[in-house]
C-alpha cells in the first residue's frame, strides 16, 4: 500500500511531469488561459494518460518483450495511443454529447503531446507491475492537472495586470511557470528514491 | 524470417486499427453544428449584411465552419467579436469599421408616397403602412440596419440617432476621464489649491 | 459490418503505411544492432577505465557474477595484465543512506586490497551541496590507495580520515561508508573472487551490460 | 500563415519558418525538448539537429503521399511515418553518438510528439508541394535548432559560466544553479521570449514606418 | 463632465500607512538581528533595503511610471523582509542578486504593486536557496554565544560581507553552526532520536523564544516577531485569520505526530519557534497581495501553509519548509479566491450563479 | 450550548445583541444640525415637479399650461401599477411643461411641471381626513396612501402603498420603523423623531392596522438617545408600549440599509432576490410613517418633507421643512450660501448621495439631505486610484458579504459574467468598501458601471432575440406568401387546364352529341 502511495506522491508532486520532468509543456502553456478549460483539459488528460500507461504496459509485456522487438516501441505506442484516443473521441461524440463538450474537444490535442507518450515510455522503463503502472499513469496525469489548474488561476490574474509590453503574453507566462517550478522544488526529497 | 515477424505483427496491427477507425468513423458519425447556434446567439440579429452574408445566421454558419474571421459584424462591435473569438478559441481581431452611435430609421411622412417598397426591404417587419398611405416605422423595433433607405424612390427615410434615455443611462467606466484629472486631484489632496471643474 | 470502398481504403492505407514503416525499421535495426552494442560496450568500458588500473584485457568480456546472497549476484569486472593475471576488480557498491536517497558508487579495488579509484555513477543529492561527491576530484582522489588498515573510514567530522566538504557531511559519509563496506566485502571474499576471475568457463554472455 | 497557395516565395516560407512563425518563439510548440535538454548549448544543438532531420524527412514524405491518405487515418498515418523516422534517428544516434544519446535520453523518442513536427505535417506539408515543404522544414527546423542553441547557451553561460564547455567567466564565477535546474529553464526562456518580442516590436515599427512612408509618397504623387 | 460615484467621503487609510505600519512592526525583529549579528546585520539590512528601493526606482522609470511610487513603502518593506530571511553569512553579491530578483521578477514584471502572484521576498529567498545552497545553509554563530567573539565588529563584518565566510574562517575556528531545524534533520537521518538531537544541540525553548538561536537574521527571536504581529493585528493592518490558522495547523500536526512517535517527530513547541515560522506566519503569509482576500479564504490559506510547512520540514530535503509552503500556497491563491468565498447576505454558502 | 455562544457574542459585540455583518464606524459624524429645530422654508418663485419622483413608471401630467392649481391638487396621474401621483406644493399657475434637470447623477432631465405660486397657498380638499383610521378598511387605507403620492422617504422612494398588502401567504408580523439615519451630516429623521414623535407613532399604528401586523419596532442608533427618550415617552403616553418597541442599535454604517436593519433587529436575512415581505417584515422610514399619518388622519398629500441642508460650505446649516419642487439653489441661498464657486452639491448623504452637476434642480420626494461641500473636501475622497493591494478590508466591511476587490477587477476588465458570478447584483452600493479602501479605488463606481453594462447587454440581447423572431416570422411569412402564390398559380393553372379540358370535353361532347344528334337522324 505504501508503495502505491509513494508512486502517487512522487508522480504528483515530487517528479511533477510539467515542472520537473518537462513533459506536456505545450498544452500546459496552451490551454491554461481559462480556468474552465484547464479543468476540462485536466480530466481529459487523466483519462488519456491512464489509458496510455495501461495500453503501453500490455503491449510491452505481450508483444514487444516476447517478440524481442524493442526497437518498434515508439511506433507501437504512438499508434496505439493515437488510435485509442481517436476511437474514444468519436464514440464519445456520438454517445455522450455532454461529456464530449467537456472533454472531447481536448482529446485530439492530447494525442500529440509529450506527456502521453512520455508516460508510456517511462512507465515501461520502470518495470512496474500492472496495477502500479496504471497508478503511475494516473498520478502523473493528476500532477499535470494540478499544476495546469493552479497555473490557469494565476494566468487569469495576470490577464488584468499592467505587465510591461515586452513581457506580455508568453514571456510572463513562462516566468510564472518558472516561479511555480521554484515552489515545487520545495517538494524535493519528500520521496526518497 | 527474423525480420518478417515484427513487420507482420506491426502491419497487421495497423490494419486492424485502420479497420476499426473506418468502422467507427462510419457508425459514430455525428451531424449538426452546435457551434453555429452559439455564434448566432451572440450576433445582434440586425440582419444588415455588413458582414458580407445575407443576415446573421449565414454569417454564424460561416464563422462556425472557420470560413471567415470573427471580426466582420460591425453592429455587434467589439464585445460581440470578443465573445465569438472566445467560443471559437481564436485570437481576437480588431474591427475595422468604427462603431457608430445607435440609430433608427425615420420616415418623413409628408414626403412618403406610400409605395410599400421599404416594407418589403425591412428584415424585421417594423414598417407599417398600406399602399398609397403614409408609412411609419416602429422605432422600438427598428434595428437601424439602413436596408430601407435604398429602395425608397423619394428618399424620405432618414437615420436619426436615438436619444439617450434616462432609464437607460448607465455609469461610465471610472478612470478614463478620471485619469486625466488625477494629477490635479492628487495636488488637491496634498493641499495645493488648484482650480478644477468636475 | 459492411465495408464499402472508402472504408477499405482507410484500413488499407494504414496497413500499407505500417508495412512500409516496419520494414524500414527492421532493416535499420539490423544495420545498427552491431554499432549499438559496440557503443554501449565502449561507454561502459570508459567508466571502468576510470576506476581500474592499467590492464590488458577487456573487463567487460571477462565480467563474472559473484553471488552475494541466494538471489543476488554482483557483477564484477576484473582487470588482468598481459599474462592474464588479475590485478584489480571493479564493481558497483550501493550507499542507501544519502541525503535524498541512494548513491551508487563504482569502485575499483586492486587485488592487494587498495582502492584503485572510485566514481559516483548515480545519486540524487542536492545540487550544489551533495553533488560534490561527483564533481570534487580532489575528494574522490583521496580514496586512492586507501586500504582497510591504512585509513580510518570515517569523515573528518566523525574523527576519520576523509574530508567532508562545506555544507555536506551526509553524502560523503554515505560514500565513505559504502566504500568501506566494499573493502570489507572484498576482504572476506578475496579468495573466492580470484577463483572465479580465473575460471574461464564463467565468462558470461553479453547480457546485462550496464553496471 | 501560408496557405495552400503553390506559388509561395521560397524565401518567405523560410523566413516564416525560421522566425515569424518559429515553433518556439511564435507558436510555443515543441517546448518539452527545448526546456528539457538545454542544460548546455551542445545538447541543444544536437537535439535541434535530430529534430531538423526528422522534420525534413517527415515533411518530404508527407507532401509526397498526401494525396493518397484519407482523412480518417490522416493523423495515425502521419504519426506512424514520423515515429518511424524518429526511431531511425534514435537507432542511429544510439549507434554512432552514444554519449549524446544517453544525455538526450527520453527526449529522442519524444520527437514523435514534438507538437511542431506533426503540426507542420498537418498544417503545411499536407497542403503544399514537395519543394515548398522541404524549404518549410528547413526554415522550421533551423529555427527550432536556433532556439535550442540560444536557450542552451544562455543556461550554460549563466549556470556554469561556460559555453560549449569553454570557461567564459573564469573560475571565480559562482555557478548559478537556478539556470541548470528546471525553474531556471522556464525563467531564461521567458526572458528570451521577451527579447524576441522586443525584436518583433522593432521590426513591426520599421514596417509600419515603411508603409506610412509609402502611403505618403503615393498620396503625394497623386 | 466627470462622473464621480458615491461615497464622497473616505476613511483615510492609505497604502503608505499600511506599509509603514508593517515596517514599524518589524523594528523589534530588526533590532534583535543587530543584537545577534552586529554590524553584519546592519550591512545586510541597509543593502537589501537600499538596493530594493533603487531597483524599484529604476524599474518604474524604465516602464514610464511615476517614480514617486517608490515611497509607498512596499519596496522598502520587501527589502527589509528579504534581509530578515537571509542568513547572516551571505556575501554582498548574493544580497544584490536577491534584492534585484525580488523587485524585478517578483514584482515589477508583473505590473508592480498589487499584481505579483508570488511573495517577492520569499521568491527571491527561494531562488537564492536553490542557486547557492551552500551559502544559504551556512549559519553564523550569533554574537552572544561566545562573548569573546569579536566576529561582528565593523571591520570583520566588512570582511564577511565582501569576502565571504571562507576569508574569515581562518581566524576563528567555529564561526558557523547548524540551525536547529537543519541539525535535527541531519541527525534524524542518522537514526538519532529527537530528544537526543536537541540535547546535543543544547536546544532551549526559552532561547528560541527570546532570540538566541542561529538562523536567518529575522527569525532569531519569536518574541520580537510576536510583538510586532500582535500590534499589527490590533491595528487591523493584518487580520487574525492567516497567522492563527497557520500556527494552529502547525501546532496541531506537530502534536499529533509527536504523540504518535516522539522519537521521529519534533514537538509542537519546537516547530512553532524554529526557523522562520513566526516571521512567515505574521509577515510573509499575510502579504495581502499574494494571499486570498476574504476571511475564510485566508483561513484556508493558513491551514494549507501549516500543513505544507510541517510536511516539508519533516519529510522534505529542505528543512526550512515555511517559505516553500508560503510560496506554494501563493500559487493556490487565485483558486482559493475563486472557490472559497464568504457567505453572501441572504444566500447559502458557496458559489451559485 | 447555543445560549452560551450567544452570550459570548453578546459580550463581544458591544451594546447590541445582534448586528449585521461588516460595516464601518464613522469617526466623525458631522451631525452639525443635530437638535436644530425644523424651520419652514420660504416660498420660492417657481416650483418644478418632475413627473417621476419614485421608483417605477413615470406619471402623466393632467394639467394644462396656464391652468390654476391648488396646493395638494394632483397634477400628474400615475401610469401603471408601480407609480404614485404628483401633487402641487402650493397654489399657483402652471407656466410650462417641459424637460428640466432632475437630481440624478447623469445630469439628464425629465418632463416637469412648472408652477408659479400665487402666494395664496389655497388648499385642495379632495382628500377627507380620516382620523378614525381603525375603522377604515385596509384596502381603502392603501388607496389613500397611494393617492397621497407617498413613496419611501428613506431614500429609495419605493411607492409605499405596494408594501401595505395583506398577503395570505406571507402575513406581515413585524413592522420596523427605520429611524437609523446612519449617514454622516444628515439629521432630518433625528429631528423629525424629536418633534413629530406622535405623528410618527400614529403613522406606524396606521401601517400596523393596514397590514394587520401585531408588532412594531422603532430602530434608532445609540447616537440619538434624545430621540429615543422622546419616542419612548410618547409611546407610553399613547399607550402603545405593549405592541411597539424601541430598539437602540450601536452606531454603525450602513445600519439603515433595509436588509442590514432587518438582520440587526431580528437576526433574519432577507433571502437573495426576495423581499422583506417574504420573511414577514415590513420596514419603512420614520418620515414615511409621518407622511402616512398626514395622508390618512389629516387628508394631506405628500407635498413637503424634511431636509437637512448642511455641509462644510453652508454657513447656516438647518433642518428644513421644504415644499417639493423647490430649487436647491434657492434652498442653499436660504441657508446662507452666497457664492457657488468651488462648491459641490450632494443630493443625499456623503456615503450614498449623488454629486449634482448643477444646483438648479428641484427637491423631490427622495431628497433627505442637501450637502454643499467645498471642492477640496470632496476631491479628497476621490483621490487618485492606486492599484489594489488585495488587503481584503473592503470585503471585511461589506454588509452583503461580497468580495468587492474581485468584483471591481472583473467589472474593470469587462468580465461581467464573472462579476455576476461573484454576486454583483447583491451589492447594495452602500459605499463602505470604497470608504475603507487604502488604494482609493472607486469600487462602487465600478459596480455601478458593471450593473449598467449588464443591463445594457441584457437589453441588447432581448432586442436581438426579438429581432430574430421578427425576422424569422417575416421569412416565414414571405415563404408562405410565396407558397400561396405558387399555390394560387397552380390552382389557377389547374383551373385553366381543367377549364380547357372541360372545354375540350364539352367540345368533344358537343361534337359527339351533334354526331349523336346526327346519328338518330341517321337512325331515324
Ligand atoms: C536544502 C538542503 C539540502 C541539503 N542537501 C545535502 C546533500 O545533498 N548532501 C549532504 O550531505 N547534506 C545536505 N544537506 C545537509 C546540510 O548541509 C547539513 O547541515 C550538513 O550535511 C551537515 O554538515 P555539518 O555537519 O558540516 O554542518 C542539505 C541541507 C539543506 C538545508
Ligand atoms: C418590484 C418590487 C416589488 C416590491 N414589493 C414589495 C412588497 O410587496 N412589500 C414590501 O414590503 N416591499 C416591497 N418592495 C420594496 C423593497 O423591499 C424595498 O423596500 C425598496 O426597494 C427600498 O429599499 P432600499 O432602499 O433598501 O433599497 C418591492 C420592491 C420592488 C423593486
Ligand atoms: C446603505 C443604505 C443605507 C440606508 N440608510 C438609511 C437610513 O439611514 N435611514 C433610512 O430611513 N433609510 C435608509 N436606507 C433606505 C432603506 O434601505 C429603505 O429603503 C428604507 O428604510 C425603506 O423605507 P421607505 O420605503 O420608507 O423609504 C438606506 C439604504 C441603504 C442601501
Ligand atoms: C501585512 C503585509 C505583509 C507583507 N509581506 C510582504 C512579504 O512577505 N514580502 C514582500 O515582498 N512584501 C510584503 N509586503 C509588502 C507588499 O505587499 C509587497 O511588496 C507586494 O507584494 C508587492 O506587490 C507586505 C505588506 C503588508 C501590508
Ligand atoms: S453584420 Fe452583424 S448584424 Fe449585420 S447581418 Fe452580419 S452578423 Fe448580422
Ligand atoms: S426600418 Fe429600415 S433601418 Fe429600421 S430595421 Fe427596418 S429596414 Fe432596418
Ligand atoms: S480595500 Fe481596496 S486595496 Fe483593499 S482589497 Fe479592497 S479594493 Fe483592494
Ligand atoms: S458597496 Fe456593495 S460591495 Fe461595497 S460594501 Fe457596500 S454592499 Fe459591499
Ligand atoms: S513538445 Fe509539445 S507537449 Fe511536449
Amino acid at each position: 500500500m505504501t508503495e502505491f502511495g509513494i508512486i502517487l506522491l512522487s508522480a504528483v508532486l515530487v517528479n511533477n511531469y510539467v515542472l520537473t520532468k518537462f513533459l506536456g509543456i505545450c498544452p500546459f502553456l496552451g490551454v491554461s488561459g481559462k480556468l474552465e478549460t484547464a479543468i476540462g483539459m485536466s480530466f481529459a488528460v487523466m483519462f488519456v494518460m491512464t489509458l496510455a500507461s495501461t495500453a503501453s504496459w500490455i503491449i510491452q509485456q505481450l508483444i514487444l518483450i516476447p517478440f524481442d522487438i524493442m526497437y518498434l516501441q515508439t511506433v507501437f505506442f504512438i499508434l496505439i495511443i493515437a488510435a485509442l484516443v481517436q476511437f474514444v473521441e468519436m464514440v464519445m461524440h456520438k454517445t455522450s454529447p455532454v461529456l464530449y463538450q467537456g472533454l472531447g474537444i481536448f482529446l485530439p490535442l492530447i494525442t500529440t503531446n509529450c506527456a502521453v507518450l512520455g508516460v508510456a515510455i517511462l512507465n515501461v522503463q520502470q518495470d512496474y507491475s500492472f496495477f502500479a503502472s496504471v497508478l503511475y499513469g494516473f498520478g502523473a496525469a493528476v500532477g499535470f492537472g494540478l499544476v495546469l489548474v493552479l497555473f490557469s488561476g494565476l494566468r487569469e490574474r495576470l490577464e488584468a495586470a499592467p505587465i510591461p509590453e515586452v513581457f506580455k503574453g508568453s514571456p510572463i507566462t513562462l516566468i510564472t511557470a518558472g516561479m511555480m517550478a521554484l515552489a515545487f522544488m520545495g517538494f524535493a526529497g519528500l520521496v526518497k528514491v | 524470417m527474423e525480420l518478417l515477424y515484427p513487420v507482420l505483427i506491426f502491419s497487421l496491427l495497423a490494419l486492424v486499427i485502420g479497420a476499426g477507425l473506418a468502422f467507427t468513423s462510419r457508425y459514430f458519425h455525428v451531424e449538426g453544428d452546435p457551434l453555429a447556434d452559439k455564434v448566432d446567439a451572440l450576433l445582434p440579429q440586425t440582419q444588415c449584411g455588413q458582414c458580407g452574408y445575407p443576415g446573421c445566421r449565414p454569417y454564424a454558419d460561416a464563422v462556425a465552419a472557420d470560413e471567415v474571421a470573427v471580426n466582420h459584424c460591425v453592429p455587434g462591435g467589439e464585445r460581440t467579436m470578443l465573445a465569438i473569438a472566445d467560443i471559437m478559441g481564436v485570437e481576437p481581431k480588431a474591427i475595422e469599421e468604427e462603431e457608430t452611435a445607435p440609430v433608427v430609421a425615420y420616415i418623413r411622412e409628408d414626403e412618403c408616397i406610400g409605395c410599400t417598397l421599404c416594407i418589403k426591404a425591412c428584415p424585421v417587419d417594423c414598417i407599417i403602412g398600406a399602399p398609397k398611405q403614409y408609412h411609419t416605422i416602429i422605432t422600438d423595433h427598428c434595428t437601424g440596419c439602413t436596408l430601407c433607405l435604398e429602395p425608397c424612390p423619394v428618399d424620405c427615410i432618414d437615420m436619426v440617432e436615438t436619444p439617450e434615455l434616462l432609464e437607460h443611462w448607465s455609469w461610465p467606466v471610472p478612470g478614463t476621464k478620471r485619469a486625466v484629472k488625477a494629477e490635479k486631484r492628487k495636488a488637491q489632496h496634498d493641499g495645493r489649491e488648484e482650480g478644477l471643474d468636475v | 459490418m459492411s465495408f464499402d470502398k472508402a472504408q477499405q481504403k482507410i484500413a488499407l492505407t494504414l496497413f500499407v503505411v505500417g508495412l512500409v514503416s516496419a520494414t524500414l525499421l527492421a532493416f535499420v535495426d539490423k544495420w545498427t544492432a552491431g554499432p549499438i552494442a559496440e557503443a554501449q560496450r565502449q561507454a561502459l568500458h570508459q567508466s571502468l577505465l576510470q576506476v581500474l588500473p592499467e590492464h590488458a584485457n577487456d573487463p567487460l568480456q571477462d565480467m563474472f557474477l559473484f553471488p552475494m546472497s541466494k538471489q543476488e549476484n554482483l557483477k564484477v569486472f576484473p582487470a588482468k595484465d598481459k599474462k592474464g593475471v588479475v590485478v584489480a576488480y571493479a564493481w558497483q557498491q550501493v550507499a542507501p543512506d544519502g541525503y535524498s536517497g541512494t548513491i551508487k558508487v563504482l569502485m575499483g579495488v586492486r587485488v592487494s586490497g587498495e582502492v584503485a579509484a572510485i566514481r559516483v555513477v548515480f545519486h540524487k543529492e542536492t545540487p550544489g551541496l551533495g553533488d560534490g561527491i561527483v564533481k570534487n576530484t580532489a575528494w574522490l582522489n583521496s580514496f586512492i590507495d586507501k586500504t582497510l588498515s591504512n585509513a580510518k573510514w570515517l569523515v573528518k567530522k566523525d574523527g576519520g580520515d576523509f574530508d567532508q566538504f562545506t555544507g555536506a557531511t551526509i553524502s560523503p559519509r554515505a560514500v565513505v561508508k559504502a566504500v568501506h563496506q566494499g573493502l570489507i566485502f572484498y576482504k572476506t571474499n578475496q579468495a573466492d573472487m580470484l577463483k572465479r576471475a580465473h575460471a574461464p568457463a564463467m565468462n558470461m554472455d553479453k547480457e546485462g551490460d550496464k553496471p | 500563415m501560408p496557405s495552400n497557395n503553390d506559388s509561395l516565395n521560397k524565401q518567405e516560407i523560410f523566413q516564416d519558418g525560421f522566425w515569424f512563425n518559429n515553433a518556439i518563439f511564435a507558436q510555443l510548440l515543441g517546448m518539452c525538448p527545448l526546456l528539457g535538454v538545454t542544460t548546455t548549448a551542445e545538447n541543444g544543438f544536437w537535439m535541434g539537429l535530430a529534430t531538423l532531420a526528422v522534420l525534413l524527412c517527415s515533411n518530404l514524405i508527407v507532401s509526397l503521399v498526401r494525396e493518397f491518405i484519407p482523412d480518417e487515418v490522416r493523423i495515425p498515418s502521419y504519426i506512424v511515418i514520423i515515429a518511424s523516422l524518429v526511431t531511425v534517428v534514435e537507432l542511429a544516434m544510439n549507434a554512432w553518438m552514444h554519449d549524446m544519446y544517453l544525455i538526450l535520453g527520453l527526449f529522442i523518442p519524444l520527437i514523435v510528439v514534438n507538437c511542431a513536427i506533426l503540426g507542420r505535417a498537418e498544417a503545411f506539408a499536407s497542403k503544399n508541394n514537395v519543394v515548398d515543404s522541404v524549404v518549410d522544414a528547413l526554415g522550421m527546423g533551423l529555427g527550432f535548432t536556433f532556439a535550442l542553441l540560444l536557450l542552451g547557451g544562455v543556461r550554460e553561460l549563466l549556470g556554469q559560466g561556460e559555453l560549449f564547455g569553454f570557461d567564459v567567466f573564469g573560475a571565480s564565477y559562482p555557478d548559478v544553479l537556478l539556470f541548470i535546474l528546471p525553474p531556471g529553464a522556464f525563467i531564461a526562456l521567458g526572458f528570451i521570449l521577451a527579447g524576441v518580442n522586443l525584436v518583433n516590436m522593432k521590426l513591426q515599427a520599421k514596417k509600419d514606418a515603411l508603409i506610412i512612408a509609402e502611403k505618403q509618397a503615393s498620396s503625394e504623387s497623386v | 463632465m466627470i462622473f464621480l460615484s458615491s461615497p464622497h467621503q473616505h476613511g483615510g487609510n492609505s497604502i503608505q500607512l499600511t506599509m509603514f505600519s508593517v515596517i514599524i512592526a518589524l523594528i523589534p525583529a530588526a533590532m534583535v538581528s543587530v543584537y545577534l549579528y552586529g554590524w553584519l546585520a546592519v550591512f545586510l539590512l541597509t543593502t537589501c533595503i537600499g538596493v530594493s528601493l533603487l531597483t524599484e526606482y529604476l524599474s518604474l522609470k524604465w516602464m514610464g511610471k511615476k517614480t514617486d511610487r517608490v515611497w509607498d513603502g512596499s519596496a522598502g518593506l520587501t527589502g527589509l523582509l528579504l534581509a530578515l530571511v537571509l542568513p547572516a553569512a551571505v556575501p554582498w553579491w548574493m544580497v544584490i542578486f536577491a534584492s534585484v530578483f525580488a523587485i524585478v521578477l517578483g514584482k515589477q514584471l508583473y505590473g508592480g504593486l498589487g499584481h505579483n502572484p508570488f511573495n517577492p521576498a520569499l521568491a527571491a529567498r527561494v531562488v537564492l536557496l536553490i542557486s547557492f545552497p551552500l551559502q544559504m545553509t551556512t549559519w553564523l554563530v550569533p554574537m552572544h554565544m561566545d562573548a569573546s567573539l569579536d566576529m561582528y565588529s565593523f571591520m570583520t563584518s566588512l570582511k564577511f560581507f565582501f569576502l565571504g565566510v571562507d576569508a574569515v574562517q581562518q581566524t576563528w575556528d567555529a564561526v558557523t553552526m547548524a540551525s536547529p531545524l537543519g541539525y535535527l534533520k541531519t541527525e534524524l537521518g542518522q537514526g538519532v532520536t529527537v530528544s537526543e538531537a536537541l540535547q546535543q544541540y543544547h536546544y532551549s525553548t526559552l532561547h528560541a523564544f527570546i532570540g538566541r538561536e542561529a538562523g536567518s537574521l529575522g527569525e532569531g527571536s519569536a518574541l520580537a516577531l510576536l510583538m510586532g504581529g500582535i500590534w499589527l493585528m490590533a491595528r487591523h493592518t493584518i487580520s487574525w485569520h492567516i497567522p492563527l490558522s497557520y500556527l494552529a495547523t502547525v501546532a496541531v500536526m506537530a502534536s499529533l505526530f509527536n504523540v504518535i512517535n516522539p522519537d521521529v517527530y519534533a514537538p509542537p513547541m519546537f516547530h512553532l519557534l524554529a526557523g522562520g515560522l513566526m516571521l512567515c506566519a505574521f509577515f510573509m503569509a499575510t502579504d495581502p497581495v499574494s494571499s486570498p482576500s476574504s476571511g475564510i479564504g485566508k483561513v484556508v490559506f493558513g491551514v494549507g501553509c501549516g500543513v505544507l510547512t510541517w510536511v516539508i520540514r519533516t519529510f522534505g530535503a529542505y528543512p526550512e519548509g515555511a517559505m516553500f509552503a508560503v510560496v506554494l500556497m501563493n500559487m493556490a491563491t487565485p483558486l482559493i479566491d475563486y472557490y472559497v468565498r464568504p457567505r453572501v447576505y441572504g444566500r447559502k454558502r458557496g458559489r451559485q450563479s | 450550548m447555543f445560549e452560551f455562544w450567544h452570550k459570548i457574542q453578546q459580550s463581544l459585540s458591544i451594546g447590541s445583541v445582534q448586528s449585521f455583518t461588516g460595516g464601518i464606524v464613522h469617526r466623525n459624524q458631522h451631525k452639525v444640525t443635530a437638535s436644530h429645530p425644523i424651520v419652514a422654508c420660504a416660498l420660492p418663485e417657481l416650483f418644478i415637479h418632475p413627473i417621476k419622483q419614485h421608483i417605477g413608471d413615470p406619471c402623466e401630467p393632467i394639467v394644462q399650461v396656464g391652468e390654476r392649481v391648488l396646493k395638494g391638487q394632483t397634477i400628474a396621474k400615475p401610469q401603471g401599477y408601480l407609480s404614485v401621483p404628483v401633487h402641487a406644493s402650493t397654489s399657483g399657475t402652471v407656466t410650462s411643461i417641459e424637460e428640466h434637470t432632475i437630481p440624478h447623477p447623469s445630469g439628464l432631465g425629465l418632463i416637469s411641471i412648472y408652477i408659479k405660486p400665487d402666494g395664496l397657498d389655497e388648499v385642495d380638499e379632495s382628500l377627507h381626513p380620516l382620523p378614525n383610521y381603525r375603522s377604515v378598511d385596509a384596502v381603502e387605507l392603501r388607496e389613500r396612501v397611494r393617492q397621497a403620492g407617498i413613496a419611501g422617504l428613506g431614500g429609495a422612494v419605493f411607492p409605499t402603498f405596494i408594501k401595505l398588502v395583506r398577503d395570505q401567504k406571507n402575513p406581515i408580523e413585524t413592522v420596523i420603523l427605520n429611524g437609523i439615519e446612519c449617514e454622516p451630516w444628515l439629521t432630518c429623521d433625528h429631528q423629525l423623531m424629536i418633534e413629530k414623535a406622535h405623528e410618527i407613532i400614529s403613522g406606524l399604528d396606521i401601517i400596523l392596522h393596514a397590514v394587520d401586523a401585531s408588532k412594531g419596532i422603532i430602530a434608532i442608533e445609540d447616537n440619538k438617545l434624545d430621540a429615543v427618550k422622546v419616542i419612548e415617552k410618547t409611546l407610553a403616553d399613547m399607550g402603545l408600549n405593549e405592541s411597539v418597541e424601541v430598539r437602540v442599535l450601536p452606531t454603525r454604517y450602513p445600519q439603515g440599509g433595509e436588509k442590514q436593519l432587518i438582520q440587526a433587529v431580528t437576526g433574519k436575512e432577507v433571502p437573495a432576490g426576495g423581499l422583506p415581505l417574504h420573511i414577514g417584515i415590513l420596514s419603512t422610514n420614520v418620515g414615511t410613517s409621518k407622511a402616512v399619518y398626514d395622508a390618512v388622519c389629516l387628508g394631506e398629500p405628500l407635498t413637503e418633507r424634511i431636509i437637512t441642508v448642511s455641509g462644510d460650505a453652508v454657513p447656516k446649516p438647518a433642518n428644513m421643512s421644504v415644499r417639493l419642487g423647490t430649487s436647491m439653489h434657492f434652498l442653499l441661498k436660504q441657508c446662507g450660501v452666497e457664492s457657488f464657486d468651488g462648491i459641490k452639491v450632494l443630493h443625499g448623504g456623503p456615503m450614498m448621495g449623488e454629486l449634482l452637476s448643477t444646483d438648479d434642480v428641484p427637491v423631490v420626494k427622495g431628497s433627505n439631505g442637501i450637502l454643499a461641500m467645498t471642492q477640496r473636501n470632496i476631491m479628497r475622497a476621490h483621490h487618485e486610484e492606486e492599484p489594489c493591494i488585495r488587503c481584503g478590508d473592503c470585503g471585511d466591511v461589506c454588509p452583503a458579504g461580497l468580495m468587492p476587490n474581485l468584483l471591481a477587477a472583473h467589472c474593470k476588465e469587462n468580465q461581467f459574467e464573472r462579476a455576476e458570478d461573484y454576486n454583483l447584483f447583491d451589492c447594495i452600493e452602500c459605499g463602505a468598501c470604497s470608504f475603507v479602501c487604502p488604494s482609493h479605488i472607486p469600487l462602487v463606481h465600478y459596480f455601478r458601471y458593471g450593473k449598467g453594462q449588464v443591463a445594457q447587454i441584457n437589453r441588447e440581447k432581448e432586442f436581438a432575440e426579438a429581432s430574430r423572431v421578427r425576422s424569422e416570422k417575416r421569412d416565414a411569412r414571405l415563404a408562405k406568401e410565396l407558397a400561396e402564390k405558387e399555390e394560387k398559380r397552380r390552382i389557377a393553372k389547374e383551373k385553366k387546364e381543367a377549364r380547357a379540358k372541360a372545354l375540350a370535353e364539352k367540345e368533344a361532347a358537343e361534337q359527339a352529341s351533334s354526331e349523336v344528334a346526327a346519328k338518330p337522324e341517321e337512325d331515324t
